[in-house]
């Protein structure tokens, strides 16, 4: 009997533990990524904007894949992140590192005091809250000009070089490469703490929150926490965006950037992690290339893709991938 | 012995005009095996609700081993030892066994919250799954996923994630229901097995299984306890027959 | 003062007229249409365009600003949306918010992207003074019309037997087609129906909100707000959701103009956080 | 202190970019041409667009010996993406001039790119005042708002009124008409009271009612071309125009781009700008002539003429720096002067803003389309925010 709990338990470590491993392609994706600084030098611009992009849709992941919270408002704490950054940088201090750690702290507490905006509701009345806190957020922003530039945008922003050592260049490489190690950091962090105990909890509450408080899980707190989470990833990127472009716009802060991202993050599949970065990567570069070929009427086909994909069933092009994702895990048994 | 195992003293619940739980003043022995049994709307759903905090009483007390736990949280009166299961499975449809049951070993172990390590590092979480899951026939589907178990297993996994919440007093709605005649022996077999130091509180439609299980049967008519006594006297309780004469049918 | 709550009121209607289709499918069917502002628009364009182009009086356009989104509604919902009615709500806003952006381009490719302005009939025009309170001739008209909408809309729902059979459909579709309830049909006619509303809206509106290819975008919001605020168990709940929102955003903005758009999203966010099914839901 | 190493190797990074770009596109001269052409503010790209395009057609593609490419981007509206576009544009795409830019925020933020890399940058559409001081590499055909309201104000002034209101949408260049005039205003002894729109607003009538209520003589407005035909209308419909208030407003507000469809309500409307579809000049009568043959008949606005001069703009500025740019073109772009169809312009040398001659006009009704028709002329109008 022992003997027979004892492999139960090996076998149960080694499967859970499966969760936390790299898989091949994840570290074949992080090479490329990093390759490019070297060898994609003419794309760094639109690579660090989709860096940012794809952390803040990474963000949005924890709450909507991980714990089921659908937020049409995420750019809340991607528009007051890049403020704060911005803000740091003209009032304080230009150091690029100290002005992120600054908007991702003050944004985890902001999250966490909103989070009890959104533990109850439904998934609409939490689309609808989540709307209306940014939209709050945006008029604040507007309304207060002496402080935030306004409508006309937060500017004089000079950043320091990157440890004193990269300096922001024109071509965005210092730019790119920041961001990127920021948000390969972060995801790793991330990755840590969906395959932790904490984020199977939140996996549980996803899925039945009633039968999840019903073995104890203390529901609010740990949708809060990552809620918090999430929120300072946001200001994470806003942080990356506002120094990267030294200007803050009152746009970061606007309704298209939440539902942006909410797309890109559906389109790219929730609850896995590289859904936000793959849908960051598509949505860019399909909206960079059709808008070249059309600059008025782009919107077109990237709607009519997006009717597609829905009825194509983004389950089968989802389950495409996981299908290739498990095979690809597997591999490393 | 000491404090019952669960007691409830005077305990109310209106909502609106409609009295839904009349003055209940229940106890549960520490150890016991103990039925309740009612017909339909006679409020057993939301005495244990009350129990388990989904509502708060109008009126009354809940004390848990001696303790007051009237105004506890849900989830703390969980920790504390309370721990029911649903009449309708509530499991983590797209999860396996093993993640569920490794949620609830941590959370009752204090590390629920742990962040920083990855899930399934801890030995002693990992030997009670492994023991909870021999308990119970999870051991082989432990990697399947939830929503895809055939319903047995999936019963099994309802009372099994209760259980490894360490219970001292555990509330089981209906174990049995839905659950076809092959798996059933082995349901059974598996609560009557359950170890002596958790008391038993069994909300149940199905004599049979109260008959087989109990050692103690309350009945609750209208929300209000009719009569409690043994299987003995509560089955010869002309009352009881009576309230039980038109169900008895499809019981 | 007595202006203001008029004025409110007008806005109010026009906001459910305008989203009350959004109700339907939202409440009923349990569908997010975020493309229904693109009906809105449709309708709003037909009466511009018969108007501008080919003359047609304000009043005649209405049937048409009706028919023409509802039409287009009714092809949409056999060949499309009819597909997802048992998908996820994600798929249903990724395919919706598509859809508008199909609208919205095509548009701007076939309408050009300058504001399109139509001119009310004279008779609509201008003032009159009831019991001592200017009262615009256009909003007074509006709010007769949407009235009328929306007793019938009530009427329909709750009386007739295709309201009972849409409400069975929409319960449980599998035993309504047991009873030989056409499901298909119910869904599409009330799509259909749901969508020419939102025309005539668009058309009615095309006055006090404007009209350019950026309008479903612009007041997606607002449908939004005023089903989630309503609650979507019934039509009364929106109804008057949108009138305590047009109230409150006009008199908002005339008292306390400093506060501008605050008061409308902080009404909401307040009722959601204290009533997260609506202020109107019923339990 | 490091502001200005930074400074300094950003531009010697960019020297290196132009010294590469220049031997490899010898005969091209690109202008990055970024502009909203989706979104709310789709018209205004539409507009600078055509007119850009129809210059470079009607002069021909080569000027000083280079070809003249336009690259035409869409930047949303966005003012991130604006800059990330322009930059993109500049050291990938080696456009040789920036232009465009649809919105004051837009402009700001491209602002210190275009000192970095030593870019001349053409504004053809934001018209805050400050923009042309963020980069000494700012050229501006657009027009500014002072410009424009302060010779308004005094106008007003002279026609006898003092007591005004002032309503304008919540955003920059709407603070900035408020200040502008208003200051003008009070200091000619007038009193003024001010009133914000938010900037997403679907309904006027509250703030129509608070202008009921404070009975000014007269009520200036500025709201974004396209809302404003909403107002007018809803001002009429309110009777306001029988009520003793006059309405005036900026010429956004008759944009030629909407003003035909606006009807009735919109005659007699007084409002001050520097360009009228209807201005009586030959360049001008031949300008949209071409321009709606061009465009499927679509009435040229300001922003088209101020692309259209853009573009004039950088042609002259080329030839007089023999195909050079960079520096030594927005040093040729200073000070340059021609007839442009909106009447006699001039690039001020120091401060980079256009000068031209602000008109008050009247709508009116001409060979059965609404146009507006200039009664009063201020002639060559410098950018009063500025040297002050």
């Amino acid at each position: 009997m022992a003997k027979f709990a004892d492999s139960v338990a090996d076998r149960a470590a080694a499967s859970l533990l499966k969760r936390g491993r790299w898989r091949p392609a994840e570290i074949l994706f992080w090479l490329v990524a990093f390759g490019a600084v070297y060898a994609l030098p003419g794309h760094h611009l639109i690579l660090n904007e989709i860096a940012i992009i794809g952390l803040f849709a990474v963000s949005l992941d924890l709450i909507l894949g991980f714990a089921g919270i659908a937020s049409l408002g995420h750019a809340a704490f991607f528009g007051v992140g890049a403020y704060a950054a911005g803000l740091l940088a003209i009032h304080v201090t230009a150091d690029p590192v100290l002005g992120l750690v600054f908007a991702t702290l003050l944004m985890a507490v902001v999250g966490y005091v909103s989070s009890f905006l959104v533990l109850r509701g439904a998934d609409l009345t939490r689309l609808m809250v989540t709307l209306g806190v940014a939209l709050v957020f945006g008029e604040i922003a507007n309304k207060n000009g002496w402080l935030t530039g306004g409508a006309d945008g937060l500017q004089g922003i000079f950043m320091a070089p990157v440890f004193g050592v990269f300096e922001f260049d024109l071509f965005g490489r210092t730019a790119f490469a920041y961001s990127l190690v920021v948000t390969f950091l972060l995801f790793v962090v991330a990755r840590r703490i969906v395959a932790s105990p904490f984020g199977l909890s939140l996996l549980a509450i996803r899925d039945n929150p009633l039968r999840a408080r019903a073995i104890g899980i203390p529901v609010n707190a740990r949708l809060s926490a990552i809620y918090a989470i999430a929120a300072a990833y946001a200001g994470a990127a806003g942080a990356l965006l506002a120094q990267s472009a030294q200007f803050v716009s009152i746009d970061v802060l606007a309704f298209h950037r939440s539902a942006d991202v909410l797309l890109m993050l559906v389109i790219g599949g929730t609850g896995y992690l590289y859904g936000g970065i793959v849908g960051a990567i598509v949505f860019k570069v399909l909206q960079e290339v059709i808008s070249d070929w059309t600059p008025q009427y782009w919107t077109f086909w990237v709607g009519a893709l997006l009717v597609v994909l829905v009825l194509v069933g983004r389950d089968r092009v989802g389950a495409r991938v996981s299908q290739l994702w498990a095979r690809l895990g597997r591999g490393t048994r | 012995m000491s404090a019952p195992a669960l007691e409830t003293r005077g305990l109310m619940k209106r909502f609106g005009g409609i009295v839904a739980t009349n003055d209940v003043s229940f106890r549960l022995a520490q150890g016991e095996r103990h039925a309740l049994i009612g017909p339909n709307g006679a409020g057993k759903t939301t005495f244990v609700n009350l129990l388990t905090g989904v509502h708060a009483p109008s009126a009354g007390q809940i004390f848990l081993e001696g303790q007051e736990i009237t105004n506890l949280s849900a989830e703390r009166r969980v920790k504390r030892g309370l721990v029911r299961t649903f009449q309708i499975n509530q499991l983590f449809g797209a999860m396996t066994p093993l993640e569920t049951l490794g949620v609830a070993v941590s959370e009752v172990g204090g590390s629920g919250a742990d962040w920083w390590r990855v899930a399934g590092s801890k030995a002693r979480v990992l030997d009670d799954i492994a023991e909870i899951a021999a308990r119970f026939g999870l051991a082989d589907v432990l990697e399947a996923r939830t929503a895809t178990l055939p319903y047995g297993k999936q019963r099994l996994l309802e009372i099994a994630v209760a259980f490894a919440c360490r219970p001292r007093v555990l509330l089981l709605d209906e174990p049995a229901a839905g659950v076809p005649e092959a798996e059933r022996q082995e349901l059974l077999a598996t609560v009557c097995a359950l170890p002596r130091d958790v008391s038993i509180l069994l909300i149940e439609h199905d004599m049979d299984l109260v008959f087989s299980f109990a050692e103690k049967i309350s009945v609750l008519v209208d929300g209000a306890l009719l009569t409690q006594g043994t299987v003995a006297e509560i089955s010869r309780d002309p009352r009881v027959r009576a309230v039980y004469l038109g169900e008895s049918a499809d019981g | 003062m007595l202006t203001i709550l008029f004025d409110g009121i007008a806005y109010g209607m026009v906001l459910f007229v305008l989203a009350c289709g959004l109700s339907v499918t939202l409440g009923l069917m349990n569908f997010v249409n975020l493309a229904h502002g693109a009906f809105a628009m449709a309708g709003g364009y037909t009466t511009a365009i018969l108007m501008n182009r080919y003359g047609w009086s304000f009043i005649a356009t209405l049937p048409m600003a009706f028919f023409v989104p509802a039409l287009v509604g009714l092809l949409l919902e056999r060949t499309l949306y009819r597909r997802l009615y048992g998908a996820s709500h994600l798929d249903q806003v990724l395919f919706s918010i598509g859809l508008v952006f199909m609208a919205v381009a095509a548009t701007d490719y076939f309408m050009g992207s300058q504001p399109q302005l139509i001119q009310i009939p004279e008779w609509l025009r201008g003032r009159v003074d009831i019991f001592g309170v200017q009262v615009g001739l256009y909003r007074s008209f509006i709010i007769a019309v949407c009235g009328v909408l929306v007793i019938a809309l009530q009427l329909v729902l709750t009386q007739t037997r295709f309201g009972s059979r849409l409400r069975a459909a929409v319960d449980d579709p599998r035993v309504a087609r047991g009873l030989g309830i056409p499901v298909e049909f119910v869904f599409a006619v009330t799509f259909a129906v749901g969508s020419g509303i939102a025309g005539l809206g668009g058309a009615l509106g095309a006055e006090i909100l404007g009209l350019d290819p950026t309008f479903p975008f612009k007041f997606m919001i607002y449908f939004l707000i005023v089903v989630t605020v309503g609650g979507t168990s019934s039509l009364i709940g929106p109804f008057l959701a949108a009138l305590l929102l047009g109230i409150a955003d006009v008199g908002g903005k005339y008292f306390v103009p400093e506060l501008g758009a605050f008061v409308i999203y902080t009404v909401m966010i307040v009722v959601l956080v204290f009533r997260p099914k609506g202020l109107f839901a019923r339990g | 202190m490091f502001r200005r190493t930074l400074l300094r190797t950003a531009v010697a990074a960019a020297g290196i970019v132009l010294a590469a770009s220049g031997a490899s596109a010898q005969e091209t001269f690109k202008v990055g041409l970024i502009l909203p052409m989706t979104g709310p503010f789709a018209s205004t790209g539409k507009q600078i667009a055509a007119a850009a395009n129809l210059y470079v057609q009607q002069k021909g593609a080569v000027v000083a010996g280079k070809r003249i490419e336009i690259v035409l981007k869409d930047d949303t509206g966005v003012a991130d993406v604006t800059r990330r576009i322009a930059q993109d544009l500049i050291v990938n795409d080696k456009v040789s001039v920036i232009a465009g830019f649809g919105l004051t925020p837009l402009a700001l933020a491209t602002a210190p790119l275009a000192t970095q890399a030593k870019t001349p940058m053409v504004v053809m559409s934001a018209a805050t005042s400050i923009i042309t001081e963020r980069s000494p590499f700012i050229v501006r055909t657009a027009q500014t708002v002072p410009q424009i309201v302060t010779p308004f104000a005094e106008w007003t002034l002279k026609q006898g009124i003092k007591r005004m209101a002032t309503l304008v949408s919540d955003y920059g260049p709407g603070h900035d008409v408020e200040k502008f005039y208003s200051d003008t205003f009070r200091a000619g002894g007038g009193t003024i009271e001010n009133l914000r729109v938010p900037l997403a607003n679907p309904d006027f009538a509250p703030f129509l009612q608070r202008i009921a209520d404070m009975k000014p003589e007269a009520v200036l407005v500025f709201v974004p071309s396209g809302v404003g035909s909403q107002f007018i209308k809803q001002f009429v419909e309110r009777g306001m125009d029988k009520s003793g208030i006059r309405l005036i407003a900026t010429g956004d507000v008759t944009d030629d781009d909407i003003l035909n469809p606006m009807g009735d309500v919109a005659l007699g409307l007084v409002t001050a700008h520097h360009y009228s579809a209807a201005h009586d000049s030959p360049e001008n009568k031949a300008f949209v002539a071409a321009f709606r043959a061009a465009n499927g008949g679509m009435r040229p606005n300001f922003m088209a003429v101020s692309g259209y001069d853009g573009m004039h703009a950088i042609y002259e500025g080329l030839k007089k720096s023999n195909g050079q740019g960079g520096e030594a073109l927005v040093n040729a772009m200073k000070g340059l002067s021609w007839m442009s169809p909106r009447g006699p312009v001039s690039i001020d040398a120091e401060t980079r803003d256009i000068v031209q001659n602000v008109y008050i006009r009247r709508v009116a009704r001409v060979d059965g389309e609404l146009y507006n028709i200039e009664f009063e002329t201020i002639p060559n109008v410098k950018d009063p925010a500025k040297g002050k």
